[in-house]
């Protein structure tokens, strides 16, 4: 197995390495630093591809691991490692190909832009990054590429820095997921400490052997989950990603759609083992998801911003999949990472490609780009179609076994709530669509000057809607041959079947959504304006997010700001204050003793006598035998 | 007995002239009343038998040294100072501390046991042996008090001449 | 009732402190000067009489009184000068008013 | 390699070699500026390639005193020339020397009065490396004398701002702590009766544990003021803040580590029993210092403030790993030294670097500097990541490592102190934020970016912290195998 030592390796390596040449070498030339990263995805692809099949051949419960140390300290041994089973190669399959997909069409989006090469470099330094998530073996790993991959959002999204809202949307989307990686940390800390290591094989075995209190358990797995809620942006951790969309359209489809946001379920997948072991903690992650699904649909709603309507609908998608790791749906969570992973990332640059064209993310100023831009037009159709669950596309695949999952587990709760997100999705997807492709141009110079995009850009979507398409089928429900029995946790499959109600209720809920749309913006049978005054604060509540951002900026305003302030204040003035109160009680005491020199002689003859005789006398009762003047005699 | 008597009647004109003093608002009593003293305390001297010890006191303290200060005091003194106040406020303090020191020398001496080294005086005049001792063994000491007695001459000469010169 | 070494003793302490309360009251100069004469004097007091009882063949107590009585001359003598010279300058010779060497 | 170089006197020459410096500068016209840097330069990258030779040579496997030198000098009372070094002394004498490079070449547009300032830098630097390197108590107090004091000269002449009131403020505040200091050297000296200071007989002695008790907090606080331990670090704000850069470089980058390595050496390794009895408070207090400092460089406008503040933070995650009472938290602890020591040197180089240009280090009168100069935005940065623990640079390590090791000891505190990852976030972006990114002001449109001497300063320290962060193994084998006896002295307890 030496050969799988190198491959594994090379995966996450080839993007470094991708990355230290453009930084280093080919960072004036920008067309050899595209190329560069490129080929370097590529062959990771390839080489992901050949794991995949040396997987699907093994079958399941073939797993490869190795490791080699990075700091050992006598009983702590932190190492660096890959792992290959079923759910890395999965994933490396989605991250490189998205990746790569991203990479091409960027080349065309990007094209002109000034720090060409250093995009570029990012991406490369990203993938690297989320590469090494995926392989790795153990939670230091995962914790520090799990960081690495927030440095590279946090670039990515600042990547015009000169914006003053990119700068701060980096810096936001940085400090918030910081939350969700405190705890993260602080999980890894507790979780280290009882088992004495960080690989996650052992760690399960001991959970297995039952090792670790139950309710030890699910505080670990809360904290490990604050770490996913952070990086995957559920409630309340989720008001950085509608601002990260000021980063390039490319780097929202693919760290935030696409791979690093979806990095919280795959951690949750990863660390199946230690989330299934405490029933409340799952739980926790079911109803989170669950909220997290319907609320940021509801803000979906509303938006006019065509990538913000997209990021809500990252959300909503993600906490569609906590929702399904959280009660127990661990294949077709990942199944629909799988799958949103592509039609999210295609939705994205059909975003990009008509941004790019119009020059503007406000889908009020477009409408009926159809015509002008067809290619991307008809993708966009297909990945919403797919996100809406029409079948025979990927998302009804998905989407449908999250919601028999479901039903399976008792939640009726729950299936409620995701049914209604499954309407809302359709509707604000198709809302978004109508809005932008159909109808009349709302602003004909932006019309006028609408293009279709290059090949570099169109190909890469035609890609991934051939993808959103055909994704689907891999996960049909009973197959012998199909995701669920090549990817699961535990030692035998989910019983999968299809279930034919709920398959037919959830496509009627999802046609009805379109219809709905269709009433409103295409047919105009229904006005948007009167649903809006009718909703009235509802509506004003979904357009602002909640004020969820406000809340939070006048708890840091009154509250963080307040207590550094306090802070800032108690150290000037108290703790310096004492300081310089010591310092001064010096000064007053010199300027009080030094009346004492008063140029009299017999003032000092009087201290001088008095001092000596007082020490004469401190000596005598200390000593009384002193006093005796012959004392030697 | 005779020892006795004298002892207690100097003692007595020590104390009570050297107190007279220390109180007398008139600087010029004051000169006078330590001249008495010094006489007092020759007349120690005498008691413990040293006579040339009670000549040169007298001699050198009662001579010259009194009748210096008496000079400068009237070099320096001004009528409107005879009435101005001679002491300062610090009397209370000042008695505290010697009576604190009389009081620690005293009850050192209370607690002392003297033992037999009370009275083993021998009583002779020892004038010779001084005169001896001070030219053989103590010449060096001697020769250099009397340098210094120059040097404190050509000072005093200086300090006061030099002003002198200095103010023209 | 013999006189003893005792005697002498508390007679010099009782002059030492009579001399200390002088120095530090006095006002005038010349008055500290003389005060200063009676320490002299009760030291030697002391001298003399520990000399002659407790080695009473030897006489280093007169010597050194001797001394004593010469050095306090020449101490006087400059004193004396010194008030003098101050007197000249600052038209008084009280010590308290002679503190221009102070905070 | 250590054969070869244990036959001649390596640690002399090395702390000998600044000494050299000043000796050839007093022969140097002070007009002649050039000169005085070129001297200065090269003599502080010879003791740093020196203490790299030193940091390779030294054999982790065998770990212990390595390059012993031990002569009598005074006898009569115990006072002996022994110098040595273990994986501790080998890592922070690397430290000082990559630090006084890096602040002589920051420092090379001085131009008042270099030939004084290069002298008593070098000055400092010598006492620097001689208490890292001795193991005599008595030159061990000498040394860090002589690595104090300058500090007095160098802020109180070359610095800015209200410096003559900083300079005298730290270094009272530093003499306090040297006299505490001095008092409980003078104790272990009488109280092991042993009339010796060399340190390795003075370890073997088994001190009386109410001796312990009382001396061990003497001691730790004096050097704890060094360290900036709360609340004892308020000279470190105003001090920083006041002076030159490479005297911020040096100060914040190896006097500070001076304290914190007395801290872990002398009362913690002398005094077991005082050390379990009294580090929980003092783990309380550092907690204070990680949170305390990391949230009141929030709300500081100037850079050196908040760099001071964070400083006190990080010292803080040293101090909490000294507190930690096993081999873990002190690996983490000396890590921690030596990645602050080359961090916070980087972030007061490109201060000094962006005050030189824009004259003002009130954060809210820069914006976008990016624009004009990218290598220092890019510098910055990274500092600032590694600052708040991005894996991959050294800053990261450090704290895992301490986090890890001082969780066994105390864990709720650990959690607390955890925080701190959050807010350092949030003040180092929030910093890059304003005077990096977003539009540029007018009046900076002609500001240079850095030259070579400053990139060259920046990428010695740059390096280090990249290769600390992503390969610490050897190091920290240099570390770990060092901190072990003394982690087990404690353990034993």
């Amino acid at each position: 197995m030496e050969q799988l030592n190198v491959l594994g390796l090379a995966i996450p390596a080839l993007p470094l390495l991708a990355f230290l040449l453009i930084t280093a070498i080919t960072a004036k030339k920008k067309m050899l630093s595209a190329v560069l990263s490129i080929s370097c995805i590529f062959a990771s692809f390839l080489i992901s591809v050949y794991l995949l099949i040396l997987q699907l051949k093994a079958g399941h419960g073939a797993s490869y691991e190795f490791s080699f140390p990075w700091l050992f300290l006598g009983d702590v041994k932190m190492s660096l490692g890959i792992l290959i089973n079923p759910l890395t190669t999965v994933m490396l399959i989605v991250v490189t190909t998205v990746s790569m997909l991203v990479q091409i069409y960027s080349i065309g989006y990007m094209k002109g832009d000034y720090a060409f090469s250093r995009f570029f470099s990012y991406i490369s330094l990203f993938s690297f990054s989320m590469l090494g998530i995926v392989v790795a073996n153990n939670l230091i790993q995962m914790y520090i590429f799990w960081e690495l991959v927030g440095l590279c959002s946090y670039l990515l999204i600042g990547f015009w820095w000169f914006k003053p809202e990119a700068a701060e949307a980096s810096k936001k989307a940085f400090i918030v997921t910081r939350f969700g990686d405190f705890g993260f940390l602080v999980g890894i800390l507790i979780l280290s400490y009882i088992t004495g290591t960080f690989n996650f094989a052992e760690i399960q075995a001991q959970i297995n052997a039952g090792l670790i209190s139950p309710g030890l358990l699910t505080v670990i797995a809360l904290l490990l989950f604050s770490g996913a809620v952070g990086k995957s942006a559920q409630f309340p951790l989720h008001v950085w990603l509608p601002d990260a969309m000021e980063g390039p359209t490319p780097v929202s489809a693919l760290i935030h759609a696409a791979t690093m946001v979806a990095a919280g379920v795959f951690m949750v997948a990863r660390l199946f083992g230690i989330f299934s072991a405490s029933p409340h903690a799952m739980l926790v992650i079911a109803y989170l998801g669950g909220f997290t699904a319907i609320f940021a649909a509801t803000i979906a709603l509303t938006q006019n911003d065509i990538k913000r309507v997209l990021a809500f609908s990252t959300l909503s998608q993600l906490g569609y999949m906590m929702l399904a790791m959280g009660i127990g749906g661990y294949t077709s969570g990942m199944f629909h990472l799988t799958t949103h992973a592509f039609f999210k990332a295609l939705l994205f640059l059909g975003a990009g490609s008509v941004i790019h064209a119009v020059h503007t993310n406000d889908i009020q100023l477009m409408g009926g780009l159809h015509k002008k831009m067809p290619i991307t037009s008809i993708t966009f159709l297909i990945a919403s179609l797919s996100i809406a669950g029409i079948f025979p596309l990927s998302g009804f695949w998905s989407k449908d076994e999250i919601l028999v999952n479901i039903m399976e587990s008792g939640h009726m709760g729950l299936y409620y709530v995701a049914a209604a997100t499954a309407f809302l999705t359709a509707f604000y997807m198709f809302r978004l669509y109508l809005m932008t492709f159909t109808g009349k141009p709302r602003d004909a110079h932006a019309y006028e000057h609408a293009h279709e995009s290059p090949l570099t850009m169109t190909v890469p979507l035609m890609i991934l809607a051939v993808l959103s398409i055909v994704t689907g089928f891999a996960g049909i429900p009973g197959k012998e041959q199909s995701f669920y029995n090549f990817l699961f946790f535990g030692a035998h499959p989910h019983e999968t079947h299809f279930n034919m109600g709920v398959a037919l209720s959830s496509s009627a809920i999802a046609v009805s959504g379109i219809a709905l749309a269709l009433l409103m913006y295409a047919f105009g049978l229904i006005k948007p304006e009167a649903v809006k005054n009718a909703s009235g604060p509802l509506y004003k509540l979904s357009y602002n997010k909640y004020y969820i951002d406000e809340i939070y900026m006048f708890f840091i305003k009154n509250g963080f700001f307040v207590i550094a302030s306090a802070v800032k204040w108690f150290d000037r003035h108290v703790v310096d204050g004492a300081v310089n109160l010591v310092a001064f009680l010096c000064r007053w005491a010199g300027s009080k003793l030094r009346l004492t020199v008063n140029g009299g002689v017999q003032s000092y003859a009087l201290i001088i006598f008095g001092g000596l005789v007082f020490i004469a006398a401190v000596f005598a009762v200390w000593n009384p035998d002193a006093l005796k003047l012959l004392g030697g005699r | 007995m005779v020892e006795t008597i004298l002892f207690y009647g100097f003692a007595a004109l020590i104390l009570i002239s050297a107190l007279l003093m220390i109180i007398a608002p008139n600087i010029y009593h004051s000169a006078l009343f330590l001249a008495l003293c010094l006489f007092g305390v020759a007349g120690i001297y005498v008691v413990l038998n040293s006579y040339f010890l009670a000549g040169i006191q007298v001699l050198v303290y009662i001579g010259a040294v009194v009748v210096l200060a008496l000079f400068v005091i009237n070099l320096t003194r001004r009528i409107l100072d005879v009435d101005s106040d001679q002491h300062n406020e610090q009397l209370l303090p000042a008695v505290i501390i010697s009576g604190l020191t009389a009081f620690l020398i005293i009850s050192a001496v209370l607690k002392t046991n003297w033992g037999t080294m009370i009275a083993h005086r021998v009583a002779q005049d020892n004038t010779a042996l001084t005169g001896r001792l001070l030219l053989n063994e103590f010449v060096l000491p001697f020769e250099i008090v009397s340098v210094l007695l120059l040097a404190a001459l050509i000072g005093a000469i200086s300090i006061v001449a030099g002003d002198k010169g200095a103010q023209k | 009732m013999t006189i003893t070494l005792a005697h002498y003793v508390v007679l010099s302490a009782l002059l030492f402190a009579i001399g200390i309360i002088g120095i530090l009251t006095r006002r005038n100069a010349i008055g500290i000067l003389m005060s200063l004469e009676l320490l002299f004097n009760a030291a030697a007091i002391n001298m003399v009489a520990f000399s002659k009882y407790l080695t009473p063949s030897e006489i280093y107590g007169d010597i050194f009184t001797i001394f004593i009585i010469a050095i306090a001359a020449a101490e006087s003598v400059l004193g004396l000068a010194i008030i003098l010279a101050m007197f000249r300058k600052r038209e008084t010779v009280n010590a308290d008013e002679m503190n221009i060497m102070k905070y | 390699m250590a054969e070869f170089l244990g036959n001649i006197p390596f640690l002399t020459i090395i702390y000998l070699m600044p000494l050299c410096a000043v000796i050839a500068l007093f022969f140097i016209p002070g007009t002649n500026h050039k000169a005085v840097k070129v001297v200065s330069l090269v003599f502080s990258v010879l003791s740093f390639i020196m203490s790299l030779l030193l940091f390779i040579s030294y054999d982790y496997k065998k770990g212990g005193l390595q390059f012993v030198e031990h002569f009598d000098w005074i006898p009569a009372i115990g006072v002996n020339y022994f110098m040595g070094v273990n994986g501790i002394n080998v890592a922070l004498v690397l430290l000082t020397g990559i630090i006084i490079t890096a602040g002589i070449l920051a420092s090379w547009d001085l131009n008042y009065r270099p030939k004084e300032f290069f002298i008593l830098l070098l000055m400092l630097t010598t006492g620097v490396y001689g208490v890292f390197m001795t193991y005599n108590l008595f030159l061990f107090f000498l040394f860090y004398e002589i690595a104090v004091l300058p500090m007095y000269l160098l802020i109180g002449i070359w610095g800015t701002g209200d410096k003559e009131y900083a300079a005298m403020k730290l270094t009272l505040y530093l003499l306090v702590g040297s006299a505490l200091i001095l008092a409980g050297l003078l104790g272990i000296y009488f109280a092991t009766g042993l009339h010796t200071f060399d340190f390795d007989k003075i370890e073997q002695f088994a001190f009386d544990p109410t001796f312990q008790k009382i001396f061990f907090p003497i001691l730790f606080v004096g050097f704890g003021i060094l360290a900036a331990l709360w609340p004892f670090h308020t000279w470190s704000p105003d001090g920083h803040a006041s002076a030159p850069t490479a005297v911020s470089m040096l100060h914040a980058g190896v006097l500070m580590k001076l304290g914190a390595y007395g801290c872990l050496i002398i009362p913690v390794w002398l005094f077991p029993i005082g050390a379990k009895f009294w580090l929980p408070v003092v783990a309380v207090m550092t907690l204070v210092n990680i949170v305390y400092g990391s949230i009141g460089a929030v709300k500081q406008t100037d850079l050196k403030y908040i760099v001071a503040y964070s400083s006190v933070s990080h010292m803080g995650v040293v101090l909490l790993g000294i507190a930690g009472m096993n081999d873990v938290a002190f690996s983490g602890a000396v890590f921690q030294m030596v990645s602050h020591g080359i961090m916070t040197g980087l972030f007061f180089g490109l201060i000094g670097m962006t005050y030189g240009r824009t004259h003002t280090r009130d954060i809210h009168k820069m914006h976008g500097l990016a624009k004009v100069m990218p290598v220092l935005a890019v510098f910055f940065a990274m500092t600032g990541l590694c600052s708040l623990g991005l894996p991959g640079l050294s800053g990261f390590v450090a704290e895992l490592t301490t986090f890890v090791g001082v969780y066994k000891t105390f864990p709720v505190w650990t959690i607390i102190a955890v925080i701190s990852i959050v807010v350092t976030a949030f003040y180092v972006l929030r910093v890059v934020q304003i005077v990096f990114l977003g539009p540029l002001d007018a009046e900076y449109k002609d500001l240079k970016d850095a030259k070579f001497t400053e990139i060259a300063s920046l990428s010695i320290l740059m390096f280090f912290i990249v290769l600390f962060g992503v390969y610490p193994f050897y190091i920290m084998e240099l570390i770990h195998g060092s901190v072990l006896p003394i982690a087990a002295k404690i353990g034993g307890m």
